[in-house]
């Protein structure tokens, strides 16, 4: 090993060249066939497909066959023999880089030098100059890592990372958009138009919750036990206190049981029951719910998009269907702690489906108010409410800035952003179990209990508002169910044993009149023009004509079967929910032409 | 100086216990791993042929230069046609074995007559395994018909890589580990069909 | 030399660096490769516009799960069977149940205007026909059928109503009353009757304007025609994988006769719908993989859980084609061009 | 045909209603004189492989052990590499080797449903625990590519020390990326990037074997580069072996501080002594170390918070995520072509809803996941620089525990192995005075001490 350079050496280091020569030989071989084959199929070859094409052309040319047959044959030939030299070339390549290998490793052996350590004069701690330039390298290396981290970071643009702005993610410009094919504008979310909602009755009260019709042409008198002025009636398979909502040709409806929920969606014209689906369980490990009479099992009315239909039950399950009865997403809340039975309703403000989730007492810190993506069921936003259970349904504000839901509590009247769930306002004027929902109009928040009064509340307000934004209060003839009723001149209060109070809109304070009906009332009273239309328990119902000094009744009509729920309005039409049917109230010409018509059918 | 040597063995020692324990933990949390799913033999790779859409992955991406993957018959399984959408191209002129007309491009599949019964004549297809490149053509045409041609990995060629390639670019997810002791899969369609045959 | 041993370091780390970024483990550039083998159906799967003379002109979503079968009945009110029930558009569009059968339904027909019972559902369930009157109700169950039966189409005639019965290979001709009054096209050496080649559960009868009978042979890719008593008066078709043949292993899968007497068929595979005249010669195309909204993909998957799609056909009588898309749910109506 | 309705029918039925829209099957034809045949499939590796590997690697690791501490022969180890790269490498094809498995036991320990083989776990195990008793004898001549590597080193050219103090850093966060990525069941990134594998298979992808080419030719003259920046086991062995039991010496009996291992090993890791700090520099030193002690949790949370971002570039390595990207793409209208992975979903019914669900929930995984890999990387520059301030004086020539591979390549340089082997009879022969005298100094500074 020590010899000094030996006279093998000229010789090794020539073998070492000639089979590194070779090897590289072999190597550019294998590379130059390997390219080649994988162009060598038959089927890459332009000129076979072409043939090939040709003859699909002229199938009958005999000589263009043998011609595709023989360089087929060529082609399969040529591959199988690259394969083959692919094979035997690889050890080829392997023998000559073994040799080379040892060869050269010879040769360097030979001619290694014998070791020389360095002169002692300028010994340094060599940890100290290690370290030295150690730190900065290791900084250096640490700037490049976090750099790429960056770099890899800002060059990947990805799935946003909730679903819900999946609907609305667009990706970044690339800065390539002028070699890609120009990206299409992201899709807008597909939601309803205002002036869709407004002639609809998406939710509870209708499109603004305020229980007043779009349309006027509507019927004043009907007596079900005679069938005048009923279009038509249906079943409803499961009970249920939740009210109809409408869009189109679609009437909603809830109806459940302890053990079974179920919507159905009845056909508008003839009230034929279109689809009924069973909503699965959303939480089935949770205790059912405890509920009374007064609520039952179906209490919140559903809420529609337009294109989706969100229902909710008293067991604390929210789901989606699409207007063809598909199930979209079902979510379980779990049972609420609520001493009644849940029987807030649903709203929605574009696609925000609002759950007001008033629970337990103030002090257990359950209520809480979710925002969800109607067509997924993600919960966007939720906030915690700082109250007890409620009975009250929220309203959306949606011509405010920012739009609002005001939702009301044991003892506050909350306003939220829509959009992110800030609160916006909050006032304190309410106290014990809270019934009524609220009503808005010209900027004026209506909220009323059976205690302490009723309050108007400008809904422009920032903060605690209690000392600074109420209009106006008033106390009596409070409801404990029903919610107020605001006309362009007046707002009315239907307490449930049938007094109908009337203030003026503006002052408030005493009232103008009341009047008594023979009946109790939870069914929110409604107003069609200047008419106010009342639906007792007992299914009586009195339409009365409004004015300064009196009301004055102008009709009675007979539901004949008990009715605790709102009544919703369209183009001619009443719709509203017994204990057992839907009915469909209709103008007594509409009933003549169909009764024309169906004779026709049947002639 | 006996007080150093003594400190140096206590030392000693308590670092070969230490080293023993640690080598002791390691193998007994190996052991919990071994032992967790019961049987730990070998793990070879195989495409679950119910899941693989034939796109031709297995010919260009293994990383042997020709494919471990090839087409295989599922004779149970063939219907014996005539006009066999696994052999014949789409654009065939004539039903013969000529060039023009097959589908392979390495002409892997032996076309046989079988018999010819109710006017209807019956072939058998057979890959023929060292011509065979593993493009999934065949199997491609053949899901037109009967499917019975599926693509599986040869482990007589897989050379059983920790991350196979081909698994990688597979855009199914159809490869898998499977045991050493039944290294080949089959459609779910054919087992009874083979249970049938292999009955008889 | 140590420069040059400097420059070969730099140059192997720039060409590996390179080679890894070249490096396609996920085959995305596979796609582009002139060596993919891919299964050349174009062919086959881009019709040639010149051949397509008809245009959906409306699309009917239906609101069920599963859809198996589309008649029209009387009126030209179009019925789609599926989810136990049988369910009825009308003109608007809107729907109704009009029926809940006892188990799933593979087929369906109604009694047309000529017919004895005119709007009496025939409805396939299982083994056995249920029978409706025109309001839905339940009037008969006909049993009798073998244990091996499949029925796969319900066609009727003016006093007759014929079932594929893709089981036993037969069709049957059942009386009004629901008796069985013969069974047509069985293997028969002696009466040269070939019979049934039916490599799967699609099997279809339909009646003529004159009331003869038509059955598919999707195994022997041809269209036969039968006299009421059994006997094979002639037939048409051929195998092959141009656009005016059958393609693929049993085809066509759907057939209708329009009020002419000219034929439209239903291919599965690659999905094509076409016209054939009285006399079994290749018109039109109605709608080809991309009209019926059939990616090309989906025909080269070799995958056995692909979306499959085999359309239901059935005509109404201004001559419209109605196209049962079970992939999305829907009808699509399909008009001529000239026409319209 | 019969023979369909009979046997086929029924089995339809039963898959019914499915089976009537797919599935359906050209019966298979009842002929006359011909048996269906049945596949024929070639069988698979023999059950008597694993363990002729197992006992190999057992037989190598003690061998290798045995001549690098006791029979120190280099040339005996040389042999033992070049068996170990034949029967570990070529013949063995390089899968699955002690560092892949690290990938298999991590997604073991991770995933219950994957069962590990035992060949793996030992192959993982096993050379850890010799490196325990014994130094990385493993990587010595054992290790496939360590023995590749260790056979194409021709020409070596020191890498400075600062320089190789950093990118040693590197195994420890390639192994922290590996170990993430094998039990997130996203990728054995090691196996895909294993540069050598490609020449033991003796085929693989273009790609792959420039890659390695250039591996290789880098390798000619940097000692075992794939050891010392990339080898992720290697980071795991070189710990352990700090720690060893027994490990290789340069010399067999004292050190006379002649020098001449000095500049011997290829691989950097043959440490010089150190010489005394003077007390300011000791002060300010101390200071360092307190300093990057405090430091050091900074250091952790702010690569963890950096690494949070990562989640995007890390999930896209999941299947899952990159289809659910593309199909995404494609609806925007911005991908360019689909995909066969795109296509292969499309033509299944599961909805577009639930794989965007799927994947976000994965890419949200990972933000967390890529925290801690954030961690992870900054406890490894942590402890580097804190290592670094750390001095601990050093009166001898010897080998890096934690670097030595074991190559044996010093012993003859050393002149007491020249005795002890009675190629010379004197040490004089070889040492020049000038160094004699460095020794003598150097004793005399001690003595001071």
């Amino acid at each position: 090993m020590m010899q000094p350079s030996s006279h093998y050496y000229p010789t090794v280091f020539l073998t070492a060249l000639v089979a590194g020569l070779f090897s590289i030989a072999v190597c550019v071989l294998l590379w130059v066939n390997y390219i080649q084959r994988s162009g060598n199929l038959a089927e890459d070859v332009p000129q076979y497909l072409m043939l090939k094409e040709s003859l699909r052309q002229q199938p009958d040319n005999a000589p263009l066959r043998e011609k595709i047959r023989g360089l087929d044959l060529q082609l399969r030939q040529e591959y199988f023999r690259e394969r083959r030299f692919t094979y035997h070339g690889v050890f080829l390549l392997l023998g000559g880089l073994a040799t080379t290998l040892i060869t050269a490793r010879w040769a360097a052996t030979l001619r290694r030098k014998l070791p020389m350590p360095d002169s002692i004069s300028s010994r340094q701690d060599p940890d100290m100059q290690v370290a030295r330039f150690a730190y900065p390298a290791l900084a250096v290396l640490g700037i490049l890592f976090t750099g790429s981290a960056i770099l890899l970071v800002l060059s990947h643009q990805s799935l946003p990372s909730r679903l819900g702005e999946m609907a609305r993610w667009n990706p970044p410009d690339t800065g390539l958009t002028g070699t890609l094919p120009t990206p299409n504008p992201a899709p807008a979310p597909d939601l309803a138009t205002p002036e869709e909602i407004a002639v609809n009755w998406p939710r509870f009260r209708g499109p603004r919750g305020d229980g007043i019709s779009a349309y006027s042409n509507i019927p004043t008198t009907w007596h079900a036990s005679s069938g005048q002025g009923i279009l038509w009636k249906a079943p409803v398979p499961l009970p249920g206190n939740s009210s109809p909502v409408i869009w189109g040709n679609h009437i909603f409806l809830t109806g459940a049981t302890e053990e079974r929920r179920e919507v159905y969606c009845f056909d508008a014209s003839t009230g034929t029951l279109l689809w009924q689906k069973e909503v699965p369980a959303g939480s089935p490990d949770s205790p059912p719910p405890k509920v009374t009479e007064d609520t039952g099992y179906a209490a919140p009315t559903a809420a529609t998009d337009g294109r989706h239909v969100c229902v909710m039950f008293a067991n604390g399950d929210v789901a989606a269907f699409d207007f063809a009865g598909n199930l979209q997403w079902h979510l379980g809340l779990g049972t609420p702690k609520n001493i009644y039975g849940h029987a807030t309703s649903l709203a929605i403000y574009r696609d925000l489906l609002f759950v007001q989730f008033d629970q337990g007492s103030a002090k257990d810190g359950l209520s809480q108010l979710l925002a969800l993506e109607t067509s997924t069921g993600e919960i966007v936003w939720k906030k915690p409410r700082p109250v007890p259970n409620s009975w009250s349904s929220p309203l959306v504000v949606d011509n405010a800035t920012p739009p609002q839901i005001i939702a009301c509590g044991d003892p506050w009247v909350i306003s939220y952003a829509a959009t992110d769930g800030a609160e916006l306002w909050r006032a304190k004027c309410l106290r014990a179990d809270i019934g009524p929902s609220p009503v808005v109009a010209d900027g004026i928040a209506y909220a009323v209990s059976e205690f302490p009064c009723l309050s108007a509340i400008r809904i422009d307000g920032t903060g605690d508002v209690t000392e600074t934004h109420i209009a106006w209060t008033a106390d009596s003839g409070l409801p404990d169910t029903c919610g107020p009723l605001v006309t362009p001149d007046y707002v009315l209060l239907l307490a449930s044993y049938g007094t109908l109070t009337c203030y003026d809109k503006n002052e408030g304070g005493d009232p103008l009149w009341e009047m008594d009906f023979d009946g109790n009332f939870r069914s929110s009273p409604s107003l069609v023009e200047n008419r106010v239309y009342l639906l007792s328990e007992e299914g009586t119902a009195w339409v009365v004509e409004l004015g300064r000094e009196m009301g004055q009744q102008i009709a009675e009509a007979d539901l004949g079967e008990p009715c605790v729920t709102s009544p919703a309005f369209q183009d001619g039409r009443i719709y509203v929910r017994g204990a057992e049917h839907l009915f469909c109230i209709g103008l007594e010409s509409e009933i003549k032409n169909q009764n024309v018509e169906g004779m026709a059918e049947s002639e | 100086m006996p007080n150093a040597t003594q400190t140096k063995n206590r030392r000693g020692f308590l670092g070969d216990s230490m080293r023993v324990a640690g080598a002791l933990a390691t193998c007994s949390f190996f052991g919990y791993l071994a032992g967790r799913k019961g049987r730990n033999r070998e793990l070879l790779w195989q495409i679950d042929p119910d899941k693989c859409m034939g796109c031709g992955n297995c010919a260009t991406h293994c990383v042997l230069d020709i494919s471990a993957v090839k087409a295989v018959q599922c004779f149970p399984m063939c219907g014996y046609c005539d006009i066999c959408t696994g052999y014949f191209d789409v654009g065939y002129t004539e039903l013969d074995t000529s060039a023009e007309n097959q589908l392979c491009p390495t002409s892997a599949i032996v076309r046989t007559f079988i018999e010819s019964k109710a006017g209807q004549r019956f072939y058998e297809y057979t890959i023929d395994p060292a011509k065979c490149i593993g493009c999934a053509k065949c199997v491609k045409g053949c899901a037109l018909m009967n499917g019975s041609l599926y693509m599986q990995v040869m482990h007589d060629r897989c050379l059983g890589c920790n991350e196979c390639s081909i698994a990688v670019a597979c855009p199914t997810e159809a490869f898998c580990r499977v045991p050493a002791e039944a290294p080949y899969l089959m459609k779910r369609q054919a087992i009874p069909l083979v249970k049938k045959f292999s009955i008889r | 030399m140590s420069s040059c041993i400097g420059a070969t370091l730099f140059a192997a780390v720039v060409v590996g660096t390179y080679a890894l970024y070249r490096l396609d483990p996920w085959a995305n550039r596979g796609n582009d490769s002139p060596t993919r083998s891919a299964l050349d159906l174009q062919d086959q799967f881009s019709i040639q516009p010149q051949l397509i003379h008809y245009l959906q002109t409306s699309e009917i979503p239906i609101p069920l799960d599963v859809v198996r079968a589309i008649a029209v009945g009387l009126e030209d009110r179009i019925y789609v069977a599926g989810d136990r029930t049988v369910y009825r558009f009308g003109s608007d569009g809107a729907g109704e149940v009009v029926l809940h059968t006892d188990g799933e339904p593979t087929c369906l027909a109604i009694g047309f205007n000529r017919h004895v019972a005119p709007g009496t559902f025939y409805v396939g369930v299982g083994k056995a026909i249920e029978v409706f009157l025109p309001n839905g109700e339940p009037l008969a169950v006909w049993h009798g059928l073998s244990d091996k039966t499949v029925l796969t189409s319900i066609a009727v005639s003016e006093n007759d109503i014929y079932a594929a019965d893709a089981g036993e290979r037969v069709v049957i001709r059942f009386n009004p009353q629901g008796e069985i009054a013969g069974q047509i096209g069985r293997t028969d050496p002696d009466r040269e009757m070939p019979g049934f080649i039916l490599p799967s559960a699609y099997f279809d009868v339909a009646i003529g304007p004159d009331g003869e009978l038509y059955a598919v042979n999707p195994g022997a890719r041809r269209i036969e025609e039968y006299t009421s008593d059994g006997m094979l008066e002639g037939f048409w078709g051929k195998a092959g994988t141009a656009v005016d043949a059958f393609f693929g292993c049993c085809n066509p899968a759907h057939m209708a006769i329009l009020p002419d007497g000219r034929f439209v068929t239903s291919e599965k595979g690659i999905p094509r719908i076409k016209v054939y005249n009285g006399f079994g010669e290749f018109e039109c195309v109605v709608a080809g993989p991309s009209e019926l909204g059939v990616r090309d993909s989906a025909t080269v998957d070799a995958r056995l859980e692909k979306n499959t799609q085999v359309f239901d056909i059935a005509i109404d009588s201004q001559g419209r084609i109605l196209v049962l898309d079970p992939n999305t749910k829907r009808i699509r109506i399909f008009e001529s061009r000239q026409e319209k | 045909m019969m023979w369909f309705f009979r046997y086929l029918l029924p089995w339809i039925l039963a898959m019914a209603p499915a089976a009537l829209t797919a599935g359906e099957l050209i019966p298979t034809p009842e002929f006359s004189g011909h048996a269906i045949p049945t596949t024929e499939f070639p069988e698979g590796p023999a059950d008597w492989r694993p363990i002729l590997d197992t006992a190999a690697l057992v037989v190598a690791l003690s061998l290798a052990s045995y001549f690098a501490l006791v029979n120190r022969s280099r040339r005996n180890l040389l042999l033992l590499t070049v068996g170990s790269l034949c029967w570990f490498g070529f013949w063995r094809g390089g899968c699955v080797c002690s560092i892949g498995a690290i990938q298999n036991v991590s997604l073991a320990a991770v995933d219950p449903t994957y069962a590990i083989p035992v060949t793996i776990i030992l192959f993982f195990l096993l050379p850890l625990v010799f490196t325990l008793f014994f130094g990385r004898t493993f990587c010595a001549a054992v290790c496939p590519l360590g023995a590749f590597q260790e056979l194409i080193c021709v020409r070596s050219i020191r890498v400075p020390r600062w320089l190789d103090h950093c990118l040693g850093l590197i195994p420890y966060i390639y192994l922290g990326a590996a170990v993430l990525l094998a039990a997130t069941g996203t990728a054995f990134v090691i196996c895909r990037y294993d540069p050598f594998v490609a020449f033991f298979r003796l085929s693989g992808s273009a790609n792959m074997l420039l890659f390695g080419g250039c591996f290789v030719l880098v390798g000619l003259f940097i000692g075992r580069p794939y050891c010392r920046y990339l080898c992720p086991y290697g980071a795991i062995l070189g710990l352990v072996s700090s720690v060893s039991k027994w490990h290789v010496r340069i010399t067999p009996t004292d050190c006379i501080q002649c020098r001449l291992c000095e500049n011997t090993c290829p691989y950097g890791a043959i440490q010089p002594p150190t010489i005394d700090q003077s007390p300011a520099d000791r002060e300010s030193g101390k200071r360092r170390f307190v300093a990057l002690l405090v430091l050091f949790p900074l250091f952790l949370v702010f690569f963890a918070w950096l690494g949070t971002f990562l989640k995007v570039p890390l999930s896209r390595l999941h299947p899952e995520v990159r289809l659910a990207e593309q199909i995404r793409e494609e609806e925007l209208g911005i991908a360019e072509k689909t995909t066969d992975a795109s296509d292969a979903f499309r033509n299944t019914d599961r909805p577009v809803m639930d794989l965007y669900k799927s994947a976000i929930a994965r890419q949200n995984h990972f933000g967390r996941l890529g925290g801690w890999l954030g961690a992870w990387v900054g406890f490894v520059f942590g402890c580097k620089w804190i290592h670094l301030s750390l001095r601990r004086r050093r009166t001898d020539y010897r080998a890096e525990r934690s670097n030595c591979v074991a190559c044996g390549r010093c012993y003859r340089y050393c002149p007491n192995e020249q005795l002890r082997l009675g190629f010379i009879q004197d040490i004089s022969e070889l040492v020049p005075e000038e160094n004699g005298n460095l020794k003598n100094e150097d004793r005399r500074s001690k003595t001071k001490d």
